[in-house]
């Protein structure tokens, strides 16, 4: 799917005014919007194009295409993008392995890289670059943060997660926080449905917690058949598997689990406000963890070309840098690998009228970074 | 291990074999009478979940909801079959599985069109919730239970509709000898109609049984088909008993596979490597298993 | 005397060659990356057409051999680039020609072991067992963790070729064009050898090949292989063009997209794989840009094309098969 | 007498409870017509499964050329000279009639696996199958595909192929079947010619190219060969008349 949106007309029926830019600025946004993830793809695009309709400029011009989460078609569309589009920033890829696949060319032909959402080790630690900046996280911090919840009054800790790189980051970025004893440690098929032979293990394992990530619909089944199982061991995991997409599919049985998350609805801040409350108005809906991150990645690259020229590469990465721009989770700054350094929340699932949703109830980390800036020389 | 885990785990795989059979078995039944290779069985399963999840939402009543998907999977079924698969019975298996990939291609994205991206919310009814004791001290879901139990009963209706009444008959008729029904006046248009929604609708109802327990969206079938296709492949292509045997086969191994292997490799490795490895090996071990079964009998267990 | 066909092949291959440099000359980068991609998918093809095409063998799972293809290139490719060295000490390269040999040897291994399994069985099990065997291997490869797993593996200097600026977009189309034009020559000599005449009784008639004396099953294990490797080949062509490989490449979508490119051109035909995927590549270019849903209309074209045009684009441009 | 080109020895296969081959010896001699008849049921088909390979029988030999060939597959018992035609005509349907004979002569020079050379031009290949077909008589419509031949060519094709085999002994299942009273006899003297070059197991339903040309009869009822004997001696022989031949005075 191609869409070219100026956001000048945008901006007139919303009757919001314009902001200046330095130069104008072609975003491409690749994204899932078809297949079996094609939910957090559309909330992604609905974040990023709420924050541009509301700068209503028209030197501000986004495409966006589908790559129906297959690493070789977004690798395809990113050349497509650079070469015939002449796009001066990419952005909006969800999965990690396809970031993978579309970030090391992307940077090589000169061009920016805003993540929405995947954030995998390699590229924040060794595979670090000037043109390459994550809006979202680091992948490990809400596991991480996780992990260091859970040394509150948990000793033994049941882990699972699929069997792939995200999921053993994942119990990895768990375990560097959590200083109590790992039960057991799972991994499965990745995109298996059914868990009732790991539930029962956890039955059997003598843990006093659960922490289990298991994006889409993995979590969605686990979660109902963990709530059937009759085991009472409380469950955890990071904001991925308890966001406003999978929630009102996986319902009662996620009332009261406790996840992390560098954001959430309920936060307490002007433009937390502004922003649900324009999601809501414009799509009808909640927004999610993944639409606040496109909004986000947005509202950054929006901040950066209102002062400097993107063809100017120097300058408009040191703008870019500065972050300057309100976000909704709050305080927001970039480490030295350009990922961000953020509060990471509590937050808990409860029941508002007829919609399931997350509130924070306490703080896991305050100014967060990650493990691997370490390892970044820029 | 205690009795308790094992015992657990031993109903685990009999629920996932009792549910793969409900695959396999229309499956199977398709091609044993109509000789065709269907691999959009699983876009049927599908449609039966979708269908169950609509209707539960809409009336609050998971029951008419699964008499939904029985009812939509079998028109689906009924409906490709009129417009596509009698076109594909005397072509080679090559035009079929092509025929049936396009449909998967068109069955998963029309249901998007209809339904949204966003998993639907199914859940089991309120009579199943939670889960009951068993003897040994073992807990177990209800729901679970009362799917072992559904399927047992699918499984011997299905076996008393193929040797007890004429639509059996004319079943096994056409198992045996395409040409020979139709000289017995038999409608073989309409008999092959009826397998076919028949086939669909079992699809169907296992979609909606396990969609309550697991995730309703699109591409929910793509897993199960594959393990349906094992499944038919170990029993042998076109039998019923071989397929409900593999069926419980496959579910016992897969869940003992990956329960045990990561125990066993943690004896001698760290406990991160063994569920590493553990895992790969575990999601292998079916179709490593299958292998080894076609390597001697290369018609499967129970070749009709 | 030169038939329809061979002026409709020779038309088509030019018109690839045509379309890479005229988008060359306007400087349309893209759609020589479009072209290249056709040319590396019709190779994959036209592996997959030995085997399916002339040999009669429904594999389900050779995506399989395009994964593994894939995986030589990003692997030694990756190494070479680190300077780290591999098991048993040996040295990364990022030379193609010596990828490409990997790649064919390594499918070669994979195609014997999976042949002598699969081709014990026929018919529906024979699908399924490829099938299976491709679906084993993919959750291998995404649980695999050395080499980036479900992630995959980035590329991120396109492998060489002696004496080509292989970062030049055309010259790398210039590569695979090659490469397909010597698969699908390979093809041809094939078909037209004892071999091919063997290969293709086998398929016809397999007890009657048995009673003339020709034992089938070495026929077309050795056909199984010879396929495996092209698609290989053309697998660690399709990673360096995406400078990428993932274990999405082994899965059974993929699988099913090689048989739908020999179907949409034309079963059995020596260009129908280029001509099929042609036209994949531009159903997929063109619907996906009219319409999110376009997957919903590739599945009704693929149905069309099944049900009521049997022959493919080369049944519709060259008429109906000949055989001699 | 000379050694017999084929001998089979107290063969025996049963299916269940059934015993479709019931001890039957059986052999061929160099240069004779052995002709094997019987009821429809009676286990022919069964029988030459068995002599061409695609039944193993549970016990008993078979010995070629004075080799016991017991073990071995179809393609290996074809190379060593069992020429086999088909009760069903299965030729390569898609080829033509000189293709079809092309590799039958590829087969006995044992030459599958080369992949270069084109077959088309290939004279080592052409010559003796042109030969064959010549043979045959069919050496004019040696270009059409064979769905285009009638029924009687391609029983002449199935000859030609057994030609070009090489073949030592022939197995010829039902050859005069679907042929007109023309073909028949044409038939009928050409493997009264064909027999001096290799001798031949004929399977045949039609009485008059039996008697015509057959040197011995076996007569096979319930999977037990009942007679053996010269044409006279079975037309004489009282258990053959009752069994068999009786509806056919």
């Amino acid at each position: 799917m191609k869409r070219i949106l100026s956001a000048a007309a945008l901006a007139l029926s919303l009757g919001v005014s314009s902001t200046a830019m330095a130069a104008p600025v072609k975003i491409g946004m690749i994204t899932t919007l078809s297949g079996g993830g094609a939910g957090l793809g559309v909330d992604t695009r609905d974040g990023f194009m709420l924050a541009i309709k509301r700068a209503g400029n028209e030197d501000v011009s986004v495409v966006i295409e589908d790559d129906g989460q297959k690493p070789e078609m977004a690798v395809q569309l990113a050349d497509k993008m650079i070469q015939q589009e002449n796009v001066d920033i990419l952005t909006g890829i969800v999965w990690s392995n396809l970031l993978m696949a579309v970030q090391p060319s992307a940077v090589a032909q000169g061009k920016f890289y805003v993540s929405t959402n995947a954030a995998p080790a390699p590229l924040a630690g060794k595979g670090c670059s000037p043109l390459y900046f994550n809006a979202a996280y680091q992948n490990d911090n809400l596991h991480e943060a996780m992990g260091q919840y859970a040394n509150e009054g948990h000793k033994k800790m049941f882990i699972l997660a699929p069997n792939y790189p995200a999921g053993k980051d994942s119990l990895t970025g768990f375990k560097r926080y959590f200083k109590g004893e790992v039960a057991s440690e799972i991994y499965t098929k990745l995109g298996q449905t059914d868990y009732a032979a790991e539930i029962a293990q956890i039955r059997a394992s003598g843990a006093d917690g659960v922490f289990m990530f298991l994006p889409g619909g993995m979590g969605i089944a686990f979660m109902k058949q963990y709530a059937q199982s009759g085991v009472d061991i409380p469950v955890m995991g990071p904001g991925f598997s308890f966001s406003q997409d999978v929630l009102p599919a996986i319902g009662d049985a996620a009332l009261g689990v406790k996840n992390s998350g560098q954001w959430s609805h309920d936060l307490d801040n002007e433009a937390n406000k502004t922003f649900v409350d324009a999601f809501k108005a414009e799509y009808n809906r909640l927004p999610s963890i993944y639409a606040m991150q496109g909004y986000d990645a947005a509202q950054l690259i929006l901040s950066a070309a209102a002062k400097a020229d993107v063809k100017n590469t120097d300058a408009f990465r040191a703008e870019l840098l500065k972050a300057d721009f309100q976000s909704p989770r709050g305080k927001f700054k970039f480490n030295t690998n350009q990922h961000p350094i953020q509060d990471i929340y509590v937050r808990e699932v409860v029941k508002e009228g007829d919609t399931y949703t997350n509130k924070i109830v306490g703080t896991a980390f305050t100014d967060h970074g990650d493990a691997y800036a370490q390892d970044c020389k820029m | 291990m205690t009795a308790a885990l094992a015992i657990e785990q031993l109903l685990n795989g009999l629920q996932l074999g009792v549910m793969l059979f409900l695959m396999a078995a229309g499956l199977t039944l398709i091609f044993g009478v109509m000789g065709l290779i269907n691999l959009a069985h699983g876009s049927l399963y599908m449609v039966g979940a979708f269908a169950c999840a609509a209707v539960a939402s809409l009336t609050g009543s998971f029951w008419l909801g699964l008499i939904a998907s029985l009812a939509a999977a079998a028109a689906a079924g009924a409906i490709i079959e009129v417009l596509v698969i009698r076109r594909l019975y005397s072509r080679d298996h090559l035009d079929q599985v092509l025929a049936t990939f396009a449909l998967i291609l068109m069955f998963s994205e029309g249901t998007r069109w209809v339904f949204g991206s966003f998993p639907l919310y199914l859940n089991i009814p309120s009579s199943l919730q939670g889960a009951v004791s068993l003897p040994g001290g073992a807990q177990y879901p209800a729901y679970r239970l009362a799917v072992i139990a559904a399927g047992g009963l699918i499984a011997l209706g299905l076996a008393a509709l193929i040797t007890r009444t004429r639509l059996g008959i004319r079943i096994r008729a056409g198992e045996n000898d395409r040409e020979m029904i139709g000289a017995l006046g038999v409608d073989i248009r309409t008999l092959y109609t009826v397998v076919f929604a028949l086939g669909a609708a079992l699809a169907g109802f296992a979609g909606a049984l396990v969609g309550a327990l697991q995730s309703v969206q699109v591409g929910m079938g793509e897993p199960v088909l594959i393990l349906a296709f094992v499944v038919i492949v170990i029993g042998g292509i076109g039998s019923i008993k071989g397929a409900f045997l593999a069926a419980l086969l496959v579910g016992v191994v897969d869940t003992m596979g990956r329960f045990l292997l990561p125990h066993l490799l943690a004896t001698v490795l760290p406990p991160s490597e063994a569920g590493t490895i553990g895992g790969s090996a575990s999601s292998m071990l079916i179709y490593i298993m299958m292998a080894f079964i076609l390597a001697f009998r290369p018609r499967g267990l129970f070749a009709a | 005397m030169i038939s329809r066909e061979w002026t409709v092949n020779a038309a088509l291959a030019l018109a690839l060659l045509a379309a890479a440099i005229a988008a060359e000359a306007a400087g349309q980068v893209f759609y020589i990356t479009l072209a290249t991609r056709i040319a590396i998918l019709g190779l994959a093809a036209t592996g997959l057409n030995l085997a399916l095409g002339l040999g009669g063998l429904v594999s389900f799972g050779h995506a399989v051999f395009f994964g593994i293809g894939g995986y030589a290139a990003g692997i030694l490719g990756s190494h070479a680039f680190s300077g780290d060295p591999m098991i048993f000490g040996l040295e990364g390269s990022n030379s193609m020609p010596l990828i490409w040999l990997v790649a064919a040897l390594a499918a070669a291994v994979a195609g014997v072991v999976i042949g002598v399994i699969s081709i014990r069985t026929s018919g529906v099990y024979f699908i399924m067992i490829t099938l299976a065997f491709a679906q084993m291997l993919y959750y291998f490869a995404i649980s695999w963790p050395a080499y980036g797993g479900e992630d995959g593996l980035s590329i991120f200097v396109r492998n060489a070729f002696p004496g080509v600026n292989t970062m030049k977009p055309l010259s790398f189309f210039l590569i695979c064009f090659g490469a397909l034009m010597a698969g699908i020559a390979i093809l041809a000599v094939l078909r037209g050898s004892r071999f091919g005449s063997a290969l293709d009784v086998v398929r016809q008639n397999e007890v009657r090949a048995a009673a003339v004396g020709i034992n089938p099953f070495p026929v077309k294990l050795t056909a199984f292989v010879l396929s495996a490797m092209i698609t290989a080949v053309a697998g660690a062509l399709y990673a360096d063009l995406n400078r990428f490989v993932s274990p999405s490449m082994m899965s059974w979508h993929m699988s099913g997209e090689l048989i739908v490119l020999i179907i949409l051109g034309g079963t059995g035909r020596l260009f129908g794989p280029m001509a099929g995927a042609a036209l994949f590549v531009l159903i997929e270019h063109n619907l996906g840009e009219l319409t999110e849903r376009w997957q919903f209309f590739l599945g009704l074209i693929l149905l069309v094309t099944v049900l009521f045009a049997r022959g493919g684009v080369l049944g519709f441009l060259a008429g109906k098969v000949r055989h001699g | 007498m000379a050694e017999p080109v084929l001998q089979i020895s107290n063969l025996v296969k049963s299916f269940g409870a059934l015993r479709a081959t019931d001890d039957v010896t059986l052999d061929l001699y160099p240069g004779e017509i052995h002709a094997l008849i019987g009821p429809n049921g009676a286990g022919k088909s069964t029988l030459i499964h068995q002599i061409c390979g695609t039944h193993a029988p549970n016990s008993g030999t078979i010995r070629f050329m004075g080799e016991d060939i017991t073990q071995l597959g179809v393609a290996a018992r074809a190379r060593k000279g069992l020429g086999r035609t088909f009760q069903i005509s299965s030729i390569a349907p898609e080829f033509s009639a000189l293709r079809n004979v092309m590799l039958a002569v590829q087969a006995r020079q044992g030459s599958s696996f080369r992949f270069f050379k084109p077959v088309r031009s290939d004279k080592s290949l052409t010559e003796p199958a042109m030969a064959a077909l010549e043979r045959v008589g069919l050496a004019s419509r040696a270009t059409l595909p064979v769905a285009e031949l009638s029924h009687g060519e391609r029983r002449q094709l199935e000859i030609a192929i057994a030609l070009a085999l090489g073949s030592r002994a022939f197995l010829l299942d039902e050859p005069m079947a679907g042929m007109g009273p023309e073909g028949s006899r044409a038939l009928t003297s050409f493997l009264a010619d064909l027999k001096q070059e290799a001798p031949i197991l004929l399977v045949e339903h039609d009485m008059d190219a039996v008697f015509a040309l057959a040197d011995r009869i076996s007569v096979l009822v319930y999977g037990k060969i009942i007679a053996t004997g010269s044409v006279e001696d079975i037309r004489r022989d009282p258990a053959v008349r009752t069994a068999y031949l009786g509806d056919h005075d």
